[in-house]
């Protein structure tokens, strides 16, 4: 996997998005360093799915500017943003259901293969070697998650922690450079949670940016080089976790007031 | 196991017409044949992609006009018109595609059938150049050399290497990245636009060579009904080819095949069975009950049951 | 102008009908997501139910008219019982293909019973024709145009004013919070089968008369019935009736000024430039019931 | 459970349709008959059905062909094409069937046809009205029904006499309806008469509304209507409420005036119907015995009066091809096609005798059969004034 | 009919849920006393949510017991357990858009038969809430945020419940309403109906609570009185890591 450490950056500049009138977003800014783990966190509805959704280009920015390794993305669709190195997962599980885990993961190296419609029909050798590369690529991301043994299962019917697992794996099949995972810990057992952290934290080793959308305080604390925080669509905070976990406005949003009412 | 139920299916097929000499069986394959290309072609859209088209009657008829009227009034060769008229249908899918890349499910059901619908209308008015209602007689026999494809032996030859295309042509696509590109498009569309699939360009892509593959099961009735009229559009044609994908096993390469040849075989035993009054009474309701047990249709069901016994 | 005239008055009363019998398939479509193919039978049902209440009943035309709906809502009860119940969880092409074969079976079966030969339903009205300047109209189809426009008030009475209707516009909007609620929601769906089924049969009833009651009838109907709830949106019942009237006019006008031969084709095109312009339907403001 | 036997019993059905021996029963003679019996035109197809049923019947009750018995083999074609093909390979092949009538329409006729080339096997085309089928130059096709141009040439006389000076015309979209419009506008400008509007309906439309809203307009005096009688019932009710006031014709003898009477009531009073059968008047046709022991026989059986119209071609056809069988002596398809061209007989219509028709060498036959003009006067059928008066 | 004097109204038994391979609750404990107002409490996806949905009988329970009032109402139908006597009133606020209010309201009493009354608790809850007796006609979904909580509390009380399940009242609500909010559930509780209330604003609603139980991955983790808990470092914990 390339794309080491460069001068790379997501850069998201004063986004904002409505819905049906209401502000989701209202003008949020940040920035994502190369080869971090950042965070974004918050309360509930404080628009941090929504930012990614703009960002990937599942959404259209009522104004704002996204930049990504100096050129906008802005406007393109979400199959060009991933062709350009920008790849998410979802909140909720999003697996090709009916599919085996090796197909999922086949699916996901699409942008990695290059056979045209005449190639396919016509049989040319050249895509048999490519489909046989493919299959040992798929093998070696399926290994890297630690599914090898449920590569033939159909997705669907994998435990919820290992779907998850898969959708972490087709996402990477797709060769991301910067990857956004939503919620990649929602609804696990701490042990999987434990699991997932290390994963991430090997995938930033092979040089992919890491952004991440996590309530579990735990995890993000303990994996994140930075952590922003959202709320009311805006960015309250930003720093180190150790900071983050102190900071007034933020305890303030999440658990609310102790004794007296601000 | 599998492989030799294959290579048994093949040395069957290959030597069909020596041992079924009754030439009304061999017309009832034939049709199967032709209805096989059909619901492959069908199956590529609604099985792989996941998109109902309910105008693929539109298709075929297209595909059997076009291969009648090259023959008949520009006299060009079976041989160049049938690629003409798959590839005038490959450019109606085209158009469809592109009209309806942004809709799914009920509202692309809809999009087809109106198509379907205006196409029909144009057969029967417009009578300088499909002669109308009148259809179209004295299509031509394909010739080969010297030898006419007239007799039904020789034409299941031909209809049989159109099956055999269309099927390498759905199994290598089915396959290959494309294939997997239309099954992301069914499975999840976020998420295959997620990990680069530009969705919409494939959704064309199917709705093009399903419609090319339609338009040659068209060609190939043409020339061996060698009558064309207005009927070809009937909605009833579509029916049969959704029933035929869907009791098969949409999503499934030998589901549309085995679904052609049952429910061309059905209404011809029904036929025999029992007389015309109930023969479509009974297709009706065992097309009900057939659903109704077996919803996800005949060769799913013949794997998972096979998977239950082999676990 | 005077054919103007009259070309909009026969699209007023034809509309009249195809919004009836859009109204049933929008609810049926919108609410269970059933694309009912067995839809135009039910009309067909109705007008064979009022030929049987009328001359061999020897009743009422209005009591053969609630016959022919009572019989719609039983069988659409019974239908969606049977055969949809069991199948609530599976695709939309597995319960359409159902649909099909209910299609097939009761018009194959209608033909057993009443044979191929048309119908005609007698009616207790006069048939010289209302003359009002250019225009004229029989007084059957007034009471036919009455007729739908009262069924099509007393549907949105049942929608808007009755518990009944309440519950399947919040079925339609959130199932879930339906469900918390205490709505039964297979109820509800049953209920919305057999009244979308007995509006069919109350279009068949009302318009066999007027044309004739044969067992391939419904087809061309649920063809019409597709487009209006296209037009309308789903769940839309003021773009039902309005697409329906809309079809109505616009075939009328197509077929008297451009060519007969394309009369059908008008709905077609419509439906396509709809979903091309505004996929959500015509009218739609958002997908919803009522 | 049940979903085990469910794909049980496909099974059997198709191994039933696979491997049921054809059969070889060498005591009847077997005669195919393709019709639409089910579909959108199925009351027409079972009433010629039952005529030749009768047909059947009565040759068998004076001692069937040469001491064998005459079974009629009926296949439905649901009027389509694609299943009157599959039917005529059905009746050659699996019934092996020497000859057959059939097919209704002529887009069924028209797939048929080459099945009867494929396989050399008579056809008695009863119905069909398109002029092609017998100009393709197939010699297995014999039509006892009149072209339309034979319709129209036939009406030709009477145009001055019915009063026609500007015609309009509304006809089903179909090869019939078509047709119609063609042959009958051709022979009313050979007559000097003005052709106005020519409007088509679908088969299956039912509100006929605007193509009368644009009749009207046009200003013609005659109204000719060429479709099946259930839409000429619903034309002329709606042609009535829009206060139409044409002459109508009808034409391709499918009107049923009986029928019209019932169901149109006041609304089809005045109009005019070629036909080629009049059961109201049977004493009046060439052989006045036979239509009256026809007609007879048809309300013995119960079988609907306004049917008679329709019915009384599967009489003649199924007569037409026992003749032939007596003729050539065996029930070998080729015998009957040669018999078939000496045949002389008196059908229910009238006599039917073959002549020749299409490209050299390659002709189909083509009979020439009596039209007839009735009019539907005080809610009854009867002959037209310059008829009745002659 | 009711439970022996100071027993519990509704008790969890080691309930086990799932949405299809999903575990959402792994053996869950909890009661809620005859007149208590208790929260639960926990980070996103701890299951809270999940533990009201299995209790009115939306989430099928896979193990476990739910009884109410001591009867076992773990295999009923959603109706069922509304004309038990429990209403919930779920995330989200989730009224109907496109019914009016007084629909909205009228969709509340769904299960009841006794007309007249539900016309004289409609014309109660009208008073008690001005601001809906002012929107009545108009269409749910125009309303602000503040006002669909309003009105989808109302229509829980519609029900006339012995027990009523909140499901995050002060999401995306703006602080002062969410203190109205909070009031108002604290005046339900006042007139009688017992109260379970899922909240994130942790402190807010231990304040009001007598109870609460701390959720973590599907059981519960810590349970105590609400003020004991909201001097406890766990709480924190559990929603800021740490």
């Amino acid at each position: 996997m390339a794309g080491s450490a460069s001068v790379v950056t997501l850069a998201v500049r004063d986004l904002a998005v409505q819905f049906g009138g209401v502000a989701a977003l209202g003008g949020v800014s940040f920035e994502v360093s190369p080869g971090t783990i950042t965070s974004v966190i918050g309360p509930n509805g404080a628009g941090k799915t929504t930012a990614f959704n703009a960002i990937t280009g599942y959404l259209r920015p009522a104004r704002g500017e996204i930049t990504w390794d100096g050129a906008p993305l802005t406007g393109l669709r979400p199959s060009a943003i991933a062709r350009r190195g920008v790849v998410r997962t979802f909140q909720k599980t999003s697996v090709f259901p009916s599919l085996s885990v090796a197909d999922n993961v086949t699916i996901g190296l699409h942008l990695r293969a290059t056979a045209g419609f005449l190639d396919v029909v016509l049989g040319r050798r050249r895509i048999r070697d490519e489909e046989r590369r493919l299959a040992a690529d798929a093998e070696a991301i399926i290994a890297f998650v630690g599914l090898a043994h449920r590569r033939r299962e159909i997705a669907s019917a994998l435990p919820y922690g290992e779907q998850r697992l898969v959708e972490l794996a087709v996402a990477l099949a797709a060769h991301p450079r910067l990857l956004l995972l939503d919620e990649p810990g929602a609804g696990m057992t701490s042990g999987e949670k434990d699991v997932v952290s290390e994963l991430i934290r090997k995938i930033r080793g092979r040089g992919i940016t890491v952004l991440l959308v996590e309530h579990d305080m735990r995890m993000v604390m303990g994996i994140s080089d930075i952590v922003i925080v959202l709320n009311h669509g805006r960015v309250i905070a930003e720093g180190a976790p150790a900071d983050i976990r102190t900071h007034p406005d933020v305890i303030r949003a999440y658990l609310g007031t102790t004794g007296d009412r601000a | 196991m599998i492989r030799l139920a294959r290579g048994l299916g093949a040395l069957l097929a290959l030597t069909l017409p020596f041992w079924l000499a009754n030439p009304y069986f061999l017309h009832v394959v034939i049709m199967a044949g032709i209805f096989g290309v059909l619901a492959l072609s069908l199956n590529l859209l609604l099985g792989y992609t996941g998109q109902l088209s309910l105008g693929h009657a539109a298709f075929f008829g297209i595909g059997a006009y076009t291969s009648a009227l090259l023959t008949l009034r520009l006299e060009w060769s079976f041989w160049l018109a049938l690629p003409g008229a798959v590839a005038l249908t490959a450019l109606a899918g085209w158009l469809i595609g592109r009209l309806a890349l942004k809709l799914r499910g009920a509202y692309f059901v809809l999009v087809t059938i109106s198509f379907a619908g205006v196409i029909s209308l144009v057969s029967v008015n417009w009578m300088e150049l499909t002669n109308g209602p009148l259809g179209l007689p004295g299509v031509p026999a394909p010739e080969l050399g010297p030898w006419s494809l007239r007799a039904k032996s020789a034409y299941y030859y031909l209809v049989l290497a159109g099956v055999a295309l269309s099927y390498l042509v759905c199994a290598r696509l089915v396959g290959s990245r494309i294939g997997r590109a239309f099954l992301a498009l069914r499975e999840n569309e976020p998420l295959a636009e997620s990990v680069g699939v530009d969705v919409t360009h494939y959704l064309v892509l199917a709705a093009v060579v399903s419609a090319g593959l339609a338009g040659l099961a068209g060609g190939l009735y043409a020339h061996y009904t060698r009558f064309v009229s207005p009927e070809v559009f009937l909605f009833t044609y579509t029916v049969t080819m959704v029933v035929m994908v869907v009791a098969g096993g949409k999503g499934t390469l030998a589901g549309p095949l085995v679904g052609a040849l049952l429910f061309t075989a059905l209404p011809e035993a029904l036929r025999l069975a029992t007389s015309w009054q109930w023969q479509m009474l009974a297709y009706g309701v065992l097309l009900v009950l057939l659903v109704f047990f077996l919803p996800r249709g005949i060769v799913p069901a013949l794997a998972a049951w096979r998977a239950r016994r082999a676990s | 102008m005077e054919q103007l005239l009259q070309h909009l008055v026969n699209g007023l009363v034809l509309g009249g009908t195809y919004a009836l019998l859009g109204i049933g398939l929008t609810l049926i479509f919108g609410l269970m997501n059933v694309v009912n193919f067995a839809h135009g039978e039910f009309y067909t049902l109705g007008a064979y139910a009022a030929f049987a209440a009328l001359a061999l009943g020897g009743v009422d035309f209005v009591v053969a008219v609630l016959a022919a709906i009572g019989a719609g809502a039983l069988l659409g009860a019974l239908c969606e019982r049977v055969l949809l119940r069991p199948l609530r969880a599976e695709s939309i092409d597995t319960t359409m293909l159902v649909m099909i074969g209910v299609w097939i079976a009761m018009q194959n079966g209608e033909l057993l019973v009443w044979g191929g030969v048309a119908k005609s339903i007698p009616h207790p009205f006069p048939t010289a024709p209302l003359v009002l300047g250019p225009v004229s109209i029989a007084p059957l189809r007034v009471f036919v145009l009455v007729l739908a426009a009262g069924l099509i008030a007393a549907s949105y009475l049942l929608i808007h004013r009755t518990k009944l209707g309440r519950a399947m516009r919040a079925t339609f909007q959130d199932r879930d919070t339906a469900a918390l609620m205490g709505v039964r929601i297979s109820r509800i769906h049953t209920a919305t089968f057999a009244f979308g089924s007995a509006l069919a049969a109350a279009a068949g009833a009302l318009l066999g008369p007027v044309f004739l009651a044969y067992p391939s009838m419904g087809d061309l109907a649920a063809l019409k019935a597709f487009c209006v709830v296209i037009l309308g949106g789903l769940g839309n019942l003021p773009g039902a009736t309005l697409g329906g009237l809309l079809l109505g006019i616009a075939e009328e006008l197509g077929a008297g000024y451009v060519s007969s031969g394309y009369r059908d084709a008008v709905g077609f095109v419509i439906i396509i430039l709809v979903l091309l312009l505004r996929p959500s339907g015509l009218f739609a403001r958002e997908e919803r019931i009522g | 459970m049940l979903n085990r036997w469910v794909p049980v019993v496909l099974v059997v059905l198709l191994a039933g349709a696979l491997l049921t021996p054809a059969g070889f029963a060498q005591a009847p003679v077997k005669i195919g008959v393709i019709q639409p019996l089910s579909g959108p035109v199925a009351a027409s197809g079972n009433y010629v059905r039952m005529g030749a049923e009768i047909a059947r019947d009565w040759i068998n009750a004076r001692g069937g062909i040469g001491g064998r018995k005459v079974e009629l083999v009926i296949e439905d074609n649901k009027s389509d094409p694609k299943e009157a093909a599959s039917a005529a390979e059905k009746l050659i092949v699996r019934d092996r069937v020497p000859a057959i009538m059939g097919a209704w329409g002529s887009s069924m006729t028209l797939a048929a046809m080459p099945k009867l080339e494929e396989y050399g096997v008579p056809m008695v085309v009863e119905t069909s009205s398109a002029a092609s089928i017998t100009k393709r130059g197939n010699p297995w096709i014999f039509r006892i029904s009149p072209p339309s141009e034979m319709e129209a040439l036939g009406l030709e006389r009477y145009v001055a006499k019915l009063g026609v000076k500007r015609a309009d015309f509304l006809a089903v979209n179909t090869d019939w309806g078509r047709g119609a419009v063609g042959a009958f506008g051709d022979m009313l400008k050979k007559k000097g008469a003005a052709v106005g509007a020519a409007e088509f309906m679908d088969q299956a439309a039912t509100d006929m509304n605007a193509q009368i809203t644009k009749i009207k307009a046009t200003g013609g005096d005659t109204l000719f209507l060429t479709t099946a009688v259930e839409q000429i019932t619903l034309v002329m009710k709606q042609a009535q409420e829009q206060r139409l006031g044409r002459k109508i014709i009808t034409t391709g003898g499918s009107s049923s005036p009986t029928q019209l009477i019932k169901q149109a009531g006041a609304a089809a009073e005045g109009s005019y119907h070629i036909l080629f059968f009049m059961p109201w008047f049977p004493e009046a046709m060439p052989d006045g015995k036979l239509a009256k022991a026809f007609v007879d026989e048809w309300n013995k059986r119960g079988h609907p009066f306004e049917g008679l119209t329709e019915g009384f071609r599967g009489h003649d056809g199924i007569a037409t091809i026992a003749e032939a069988i007596k003729a050539a002596r065996k029930d070998e398809p080729k015998a009957i096609r040669d018999a078939l061209w000496k045949v002389s007989l008196m059908g229910v219509n009238g006599p039917i005798r073959f002549e020749k028709d299409g490209p050299a060498g390659k002709e189909s036959g083509q009979s020439k059969p009596s039209i007839f003009v009735v009019q539907i006067k005080d809610g009854k059928v009867a002959l037209p004034d310059f008829l009745a008066q002659k | 009919m009711t439970a022996p004097e100071g027993g519990p109204l509704l008790r969890v038994e080691e309930l086990h849920a799932a949405y299809g391979p999903v575990a959402a609750l792994r053996g869950l404990d909890l009661t809620v006393g005859q007149g208590e107002l208790v929260c639960l409490i926990g980070a996103n996806g701890a299951g809270k949510t999940s533990t009201l949905r299995a209790i009115s009988g939306l989430l099928p329970a896979a193990r476990g017991r739910i009884l109410f009032d001591g009867r076992p109402i773990h295999a009923a139908e959603p109706a069922e357990i509304l004309e038990a006597g429990i209403a919930h009133c779920p995330e989200g606020r989730r009224v109907f858009p496109y019914l009016t209010v007084q629909e909205n309201l009228e969709m509340g009493a769904y299960v009841r038969r006794d007309r007249h009354a539900v016309a004289e608790d409609l014309e109660r809850v009208c008073t008690h809430f001005p601001i809906l007796a002012e929107r009545r006609r108009q269409m749910a979904g125009t309303l602000s945020g503040g006002e669909q909580q309003m009105l989808a509390i109302a229509r829980a009380l519609m029900a006339r419940p012995r027990l009523i399940l909140f499901d995050e009242p002060s999401l995306g609500l703006a602080p002062t309403l969410v203190e109205t909010t909070f009031e108002i559930i604290a005046d339900i509780r006042r007139r009688g109906t017992t109260v379970l209330m899922v909240e994130q604003n942790a402190y807010g609603a231990l304040r009001m609570a007598d109870r609460g139980y701390v959720m973590e991955t599907g059981r519960i983790v810590l349970a105590g009185p609400a003020r004991a808990l909201l001097d406890d470092d766990h709480v924190r914990r559990a929603y800021l890591g740490g």
